[in-house]
């Protein structure tokens, strides 16, 4: 017979408003094996600790049921007091009577009834609880990173530098990310390739980095500390040992007209291309799409020229598996299509360009040599429109754009509308806007400069509807303070677009089993404490796939998701959760049944000898569970008919328990 | 196939042409355009407030018609159309206005929005098929550069006409192109003309047509088509320098069936 | 009526959720009519919500937007910025003798093209 | 009536001992009633002649016999299977019960099986003797002074007026001819029943199911039963319960039961052979298969020996519980 | 206890996993959205751990209804435990309707961390669905009652 403690937390008023927390202790009092029950202002605390762990000792308590908030809060918390009071922290059973009952009840009396019920049930259970001592499974001291942009690079950066072997993953043919087609940065306005392209370089030196550019992640299978990922490595149709990167197939190549995917298609690369000079690995890759030689076997002119010999057309795609302690999401985002916002004529006019667009066309390395000219004309814009918050903010009974802010865009046009003032004072710079949210370091001082020292117009409104006309775009705007329908005849738009997470994240989500939100963008484990873990363990996220963030956000994310990997990485063993399968072998009949059901696999099957209650021995086949496979989600014991496999913590017959606790009424 | 067809009252009067090239082109397709014995007019205007419910009682009775007869409902006149199409819409969507629409009809049956409501444009393309019509093309309108102007009650509001994206049509453009013509886009196509606010301001609506007979012109047409008799007064009176036709017109020119095609 | 009453009223007629506005402007910066217009698309919004339904009432603003839903079709937050015009106009001419159009102001407007859509809808705008 | 007899039978039967091929056999003999044919083991030609029988009323499935017989006896055991007791051979292989070293398979045709409850319906309670005949059987009655004379179609038992196979899966030989899969109606009694309201299914079930006694034999004989220890019988199981409860404890049992066997079971139609009180209760475990084939796609447990059961699989565009449930009728 | 029971309240148990659906729980309740006390939450690690016996072992002791919730298809932490979950629950809930037991009674839905809503909404139908059924009477053991 288990002798129990009950411990009621008023949690201030927070449970105490609702819910009579002292007849919910006295209550429980009356519960079979209930030696001791009592209420307090805050359990979580210190002093509510201290009263736990001197009830565990005076009473000799065997197990605990604390009437509490949500285990997902101070499960771990209670875990711990008992340990230190010399209690198996398993022997531990929360009651949530705060989140699922003091919040959601509004009466007293059904709130007090329904506390005492959950606190009943929580007994039943610990009553069958038995102390559990968790497993203990190796770490692989490598981590992945998905993702080659900025936040993949300095994560696996600072994980190479605290000395842990890290690979990156990267789907284009160089790393580098969206912010190797940026032009300057803001606040400080430094070019983004002067401060990118050192890092790109560190990342492929750094012995312990392994770049994968050209690849893909294909499947992940494991577990924190011991995940196993198949990388697919698509076939770029040139040996990277061999090419050095000189260029010449790349200009010799007959195949001139590929929209070139790094300037956004403004201008074309040949079939076999570099994407641009500052490109790690620098080496070529042929784009089988529009390459003559694969298409018809015919041409083969980048061969010839090729003194290296790096060419090779039969090439394949190659699958690599790796074993990883960790794994680092840093897939980013992409631009929104402009598609559903025709209104501004993005479809119609060449002159209507995204924000994206813009960064290529004033980059020196960009389609224009870094000259701002009218993609339509190459004319130089004497009048640009900047149009904020395009599917952006937007409600989803619009039924298009995105819901959140895009956070960037405030800034990044502020520093369009700068540069081009300060490049082309002839230039007249309107921005509409709904809100300028310029909430980070020196962020609002820039975009003031902006206005007072560049003269950049910002119209409190926005645009309604872009004609293009002749050579001019009749832009009908709003401006709200001057009441005014504005009619402008403008020579650029350029429409900031909302942003989206990358298109692979929701498939990489699926394998990596990790949470994401309804704009698949990764879920965090806890929004404001957790910020850069995902809540599947030895998953991290790092950049914009968690959420819109500009370079210097995404990179202190970046480092504090190698900080957490480097944690990980350091443990020569991970303390598993006890709460795994197990498989009683004299009720198990080996059926199979459950192994059919594991996602982990962790479940084995072996001829065992049993003796016999007349003296035989009998060979019998039975399963068990590898504690340190199994994650404990149950599947197993439905599937077993004859109950041989059980979970520990949440074992048949507490759940039962639980059941019957609750119904008894 | 047969289909209810709801010419409404401007297509019996001043946009007969309209009417008489729907019909001619609808034959010519393989298409029975079957008229009710009785219809009311549509209203000329859907009323948005959800507690009228008396205006938009011809609309459900001439919905509820072709419901009986198990056809599709086809209408030419844009305003018909929002105005049939929006009423079938709330019929189908807002239960408390389906509700008090019935009771207050009181017949046997209820109607719940069951109709599917072509406009003739989305007959002919998902009905008949563009590639089809293409086909059936006698007199291609070669070298022709024509511009749609949709206006503004083909397209919306966009969640409840469904025909095309409301900010870049593509419907009579595809048109224009089955019939061989050469398309030309313009940013204004989809503006209004002033409607009726003619009657009042026509000032406004003689500014709002300029604007879009200007835009038309610039980007090179030589032709405007519409399906609207409204659009296409407001245009007229107002000095397009682009002469305005109905696409039914345009239509039979290019079936071949236009008696007076001189070519 | 008292305003809050009023705003209520227009609430109902017009089912438009007013607080979903986030100020951006869109429907005014879109409204083919704004020259006409003493109150714009995003002010009845704003007004509605603030219960100025008076002002509305009596201004020639509501009979002037012209129907063509572009404030709807383009507002990013769903908000229905010509309905509310709808329903301010229907509160004013459903009143008794409140006809803004009556049948002889007819033979005036017509010429020999008119369409009997314009009259027809004209009258269904206008009048009760 | 069977064609193959029993001479064959044991004819094949001998030699295979004598030659070593298996070191005993599993087969039918008389029990304590005419109709009575219970499994039984034979090691010697002597007791094959002795007591080996098949015929009409050799129902039993004799493939769950391999499970504890298996255990008990060296070398290779024959095992005389009809067709459908095949497919719980292979299911019993597929979960690995039995290994398939251990048996040796003869594949005997079925013309389906007389049944006695069938047999009662038709001649009432009383049954003292039965004879068989080439032109049918010849019941003999405690109250009636002439035999009654019941035709072999008459006889057959519900299941195999429904048979879902002749055709063998699995064997080492077969006597006599083979036959096929059949197209057989066993779902339109599960069909009338769905067809019903609730109110009457519940009726109906309540009739039945309050009839149970808790003898387990349904439980005992069904050969995808075959668990170490039944959870009804282990009391850290929480379920544990041997004697019938209120009316619902039973449903529970057979809930439970017919549950566990959901994906597994092979239509064989033992547990209504076997009940003592005619509960149908092969309509049960056929919901579960009518179920699973019309939501999942066609599925014959113990068609072959390497199956992933339905249960235990899914596809990621299964069907919601919802519309699974709606699938049949209203509840108005 | 049971004499304050004047008006008929139905007795609902709500199997929750821990990683969605009973998050959305918690989340329902820090957004303080109500739903009837009625409602009973269990929390199992994933919905695949509820096993057929639990859920007919709560009507045999007196629910009215039982409610599973988990991560939506697809979602699964432990990637595919709630396609099996899906399946089984089909088919108990088709056979509970085979045996004449209202279909109302059970219901699975797929409720996310992020839907707090969600759970209450779900919570007050379906105690309200409960609730317009009545008692239980049907599975209910009248042996294990008091």
């Amino acid at each position: 017979m288990q002798r129990i403690g009950v411990f009621v937390c008023w949690c201030g008023s927070n449970i105490a408003g609702t819910v009579d927390v002292h007849a919910v202790a006295e209550a429980l009092k009356n519960e079979s094996g209930v030696v001791f029950s009592t209420d307090y202002q805050y359990m979580c605390s210190q002093a509510g600790q201290d009263i736990i762990k001197n009830a565990i000792a005076e009473h000799k308590l065997t197990g605990i049921v604390v009437c509490s908030c949500s285990p997902r809060m101070h499960e771990a918390t209670f875990r711990k007091t008992a340990a230190a009071a010399g209690l198996n922290p398993y022997m531990v059973e929360i009651a949530n009577i705060r989140e699922q009952c003091s919040w959601v009840h509004k009466d007293m009396l059904s709130g007090t009834e329904k506390a005492v019920i959950l606190g009943r049930a929580a007994i039943a259970k610990v009553h069958l609880n038995a102390p559990l001592t968790p497993g203990q499974s190796p770490v692989a001291k490598r981590a992945l990173v998905i993702g080659g942009g900025i936040a993949g690079i300095q994560t696996a950066l600072d994980i190479a530098d605290a000395g842990f072997p890290v690979d990156i993953v990267e789907t284009k043919p160089t790393i580098g990310g969206k912010m190797a087609q940026l032009d300057k940065t803001f606040p400080t306005l430094d070019c983004a390739a002067c401060i990118l392209t050192p890092k790109m370089v560190d990342a492929a030196q750094n012995e312990l980095i392994k770049i994968y550019s050209y690849s893909e992640v294909s499947q992940v299978s494991g577990y924190v500390g011991n995940f196993d990922v198949t990388i697919k490595r698509r076939a770029r149709y040139v040996k990277e040992d061999l090419c050095t990167g000189c260029g010449l197939c790349t200009e010799k190549c007959p195949q001139k007209k590929v929209p070139n995917e790094f300037n956004l298609g403004m201008d074309n690369r040949r079939a076999i291309y570099i994407p641009f000079a500052q490109a790690v690995p620098k080496i070529a890759t042929i784009d089988p799409d529009y390459c003559t030689m694969l298409k018809t076997g015919k041409c083969g002119i980048c061969s010839k020229v090729c003194t290296a010999g790096a060419i090779d057309y039969t090439a394949k795609d190659e699958y690599i598996t790796e074993k990883y302690g960790a794994i680092v999401v840093a897939t980013g985002y992409n631009p929104i299509s402009m598609e559903k916002f025709d209104e501004f004529a993005y479809s119609q006019s060449k002159d209507v360009i995204t924000s994206l667009e813009f960064e290529r066309l004033t980059n020196a390395a960009g389609p224009t040599a870094g000259k701002l000219l009218r993609p339509s004309d190459g004319e130089h814009p004497h009048k640009i429109v900047f149009v904020q918050c395009v599917g952006s903010r937007c409600d989803s009974c619009a039924e298009k754009g995105k819901e959140y802010c895009s956070k960037i865009c405030c800034m990044y046009t502020a520093k369009h509308a700068m540069l081009t003032r300060d490049k082309y004072p002839d230039t007249e710079v309107y921005v509409f806007y709904i809100d300028v949210r310029t909430p980070g370091k020196a962020f609002d001082e820039f975009y003031r400069r902006a206005v007072e020292e560049y003269g950049v117009h910002y119209v409190k409104g926005m645009v309604g509807k872009v004609v293009p006309q002749g050579k001019k775009l009749m832009v009908q705007a709003s401006d709200l303070i001057d009441g005014k329908q504005l009619h402008i005849d403008a020579d650029l738009v350029v429409l900031a677009a909302a942003i989206e997470p990358d298109k692979s994240a929701r498939p990489l989500a699926t394998m990596l089993t990790a949470s994401m939100d309804t704009n698949d963008f990764f879920t965090e484990a806890h929004p404001k404490l957790r910020p850069v873990e995902s809540p599947t363990a030895g998953v991290f996220l790092s950049g914009a796939c968690q959420g819109p963030k500009d370079i210097p956000e995404t990179v202190s994310q970046a480092s504090a998701a190698a900080a957490k990997v480097i944690g990980l990485l350091c443990k020569d063993h991970l303390t598993g959760n006890p709460c795994v399968a197990s498989a009683n072998e004299m009720l198990c009949s080996g059926c199979s049944q459950c192994a059919n059901v594991c996602p982990y696999g962790a479940i084995t099957y072996s001829e065992k000898e049993f003796r016999m209650p007349n003296r035989t021995t009998l060979m019998r086949r039975v399963a068990s569970v590898n504690p340190a496979v199994c994650q404990g989600c149950g599947a197993c014991t439905v599937a077993c008919p004859s109950g041989a496999m059980d979970l520990n913590g949440f074992k048949n017959n507490q759940i039962m328990a639980e059941v019957d606790a609750i119904c008894r009424n | 196939m047969k289909v209810t067809y709801f010419p409404g009252c401007t297509l019996k009067n001043k946009a007969r042409d309209l009417d008489e090239y729907a019909r001619k082109s609808a034959e010519a397709l393989g298409i029975t355009l079957e008229e009710p014995e009785t219809w009311q007019c549509c209203g000329g205007v859907f009323t948005t407030a959800n507690d009228e419910v008396a205006t938009k009682l011809s609309s459900v009775r001439l919905l509820k018609a072709a419901a009986e007869a198990g056809q599709p409902l086809v209408t030419v006149c844009s305003a018909c159309h929002n105005v049939v199409k929006q009423t079938n819409y709330a019929m189908a969507n807002d239960p408390t206005f389906a509700d008090r629409v019935n009771r207050y009809m009181a017949e046997k049956t209820l109607y719940t929005g069951d109709t599917k409501v072509y406009h003739y444009l989305e007959l002919l393309r998902d009905v008949v098929g563009f590639e089809n019509l293409a086909k059936a093309v006698k007199k291609p309108l070669t070298g022709k550069k024509i511009g749609a102007y949709y206006g503004c009650l083909l397209l919306r509001p966009g969640k409840v006409m469904g025909m095309d994206d409301p900010e870049n049509p593509r419907i009579i453009e595809d048109l224009i192109r089955a019939l061989g013509g050469e398309v030309v886009t313009y940013a204004r196509r989809n503006e209004c003309c002033g409607g009726y606010v003619s009657a009042e301001s026509p000032a406004l609506a003689k500014k709002n047509s300029n604007l879009i007979a200007e835009n038309a012109a610039s980007a090179g047409a030589e032709l405007l088509v519409t399906a609207c008799p409204l659009c296409k007064y407001n245009l007229e009176k107002n000095g397009s320098s682009v002469p305005v036709v109905y696409f039914t017109e345009l239509l039979a020119e290019a079936l071949g069936l236009k008696e007076d095609a001189n070519d | 009526m008292t305003n809050e009453q009023l705003k209520q009223e227009i609430l109902r007629i017009s089912n438009v959720n007013v607080t979903k506005c986030m100020k951006c402007g869109k429907c005014t910066a879109s409204c083919p009519a704004y020259d006409e217009m003493e109150y714009h698309p995003h002010q009845f919004v704003s007004m509605v919500n603030n219960g100025d339904i008076q002002p509305l009432l009596n201004s020639e603003s509501i009979y002037r937007c012209l129907s063509c839903f572009a404030c709807m079709e383009r507002c990013p937050r769903g908000v229905e910025p010509a309905k509310l015009v709808e329903a301010v106009r229907l509160m004013a001419v459903r009143k008794q003798g409140a006809n803004r159009m009556k049948a002889e102001d007819v033979p005036c407007m017509l010429d020999e093209n008119t369409p009997g859509q314009l009259l027809v809808s004209a009258f269904r705008k206008y009048s009760k | 009536m069977q064609t193959v007899n029993t001479q064959t039978l044991i004819e094949r039967a001998s030699a295979l001992l004598k030659d070593g091929t298996v070191s005993a056999v599993l087969g039918w003999k008389r029990g304590e009633f005419d109709y009575d044919m219970t499994p039984a083991v034979f090691t010697t030609e002597e007791e094959l002649s002795a007591g080996f029988v098949y015929n009409d009323f050799c129902g039993a499935n004799l493939s769950k016999y391999l499970l504890k017989k298996t255990r008990e006896i060296q070398g290779k055991i024959l095992v005389f299977l009809k067709p459908c007791d095949t497919y719980s051979f292979n299911q019993l292989l597929t979960e690995h019960r039995i290994h398939r070293e251990n048996a040796y398979v003869i594949g005997v045709p079925c013309n389906g099986m007389a049944d006695i409850h069938s047999i009662r319906k038709i001649t009432g309670e009383g049954i003292a003797r039965v004879e068989l005949t080439d032109s049918g059987l010849l019941v003999h009655t405690l109250y009636d002074d002439a035999p009654v004379a019941v035709s072999y179609e008459d006889a057959m038992a519900d299941r195999c007026k429904t048979c879902k196979s002749k055709k063998h899966v699995a064997y080492d030989e077969l006597l006599g001819e083979e036959g096929d899969v059949l197209d057989s109606h066993r779902f339109d009694e599960v069909a009338k029943l769905e067809a019903m309201t609730p109110d009457e299914r519940f009726a109906f079930w309540q009739g039945e199911l309050s009839r149970c006694i808790r003898c387990n034999a349904c439980r005992d004989v069904c050969p995808a039963c075959t668990c170490e220890k039944c959870v009804f019988d282990n009391p850290d199981s929480g379920v544990e319960n041997k004697a019938p409860g209120g009316d619902f404890e039973e449903k529970m049992f057979h809930i439970i039961r017919a549950f566990h066997v959901a994906g597994r079971c092979t239509d064989c139609g033992e547990c209504s052979r076997v009940c003592p009180q005619d509960i149908p209760l092969h309509l049960l475990n056929r919901k579960f298969i009518s179920d699973i084939n019309k939501t999942y796609g066609e599925y014959q447990a113990g068609e072959t020996a390497d199956q992933r059961p339905p249960l235990v699989n899914f596809t990621q565009n299964d069907p919601e519980p919802s519309d699974v449930v709606k699938g049949g009728h209203d509840h108005a | 206890m049971s004499e304050l029971k004047q008006e008929y309240k139905p007795l609902i148990v709500a199997f929750c996993c821990n990683w969605c659906s009973y998050a959305g729980a918690d989340l329902a309740g820090s957004n303080r959205l109500a739903y009837p006390a009625d409602v009973k939450i269990i929390r199992v690690p994933c919905s695949c751990r509820v096993n057929p016996m639990f859920i007919l072992r709560a009507f045999q002791r007196g629910a009215d209804g039982v409610i599973l919730c988990g991560c939506h298809p697809g979602d699964c932490h432990y990637t595919t435990g709630n396609y099996y979950t899906r399946r089984r629950m089909s088919m108990l809930f088709s056979m509970l309707d085979y045996l004449g037991i209202e279909r109302e009674r059970t219901r699975v839905e797929w409720v996310s961390a992020a839907e707090g809503a969600k759970f209450a909404a779900t919570m007050n139908d379906f105690a309200k669905k409960v609730a317009s059924l009545g008692p239980n009477k049907r599975l209910e053991d009248l042996r294990c009652k008091p």
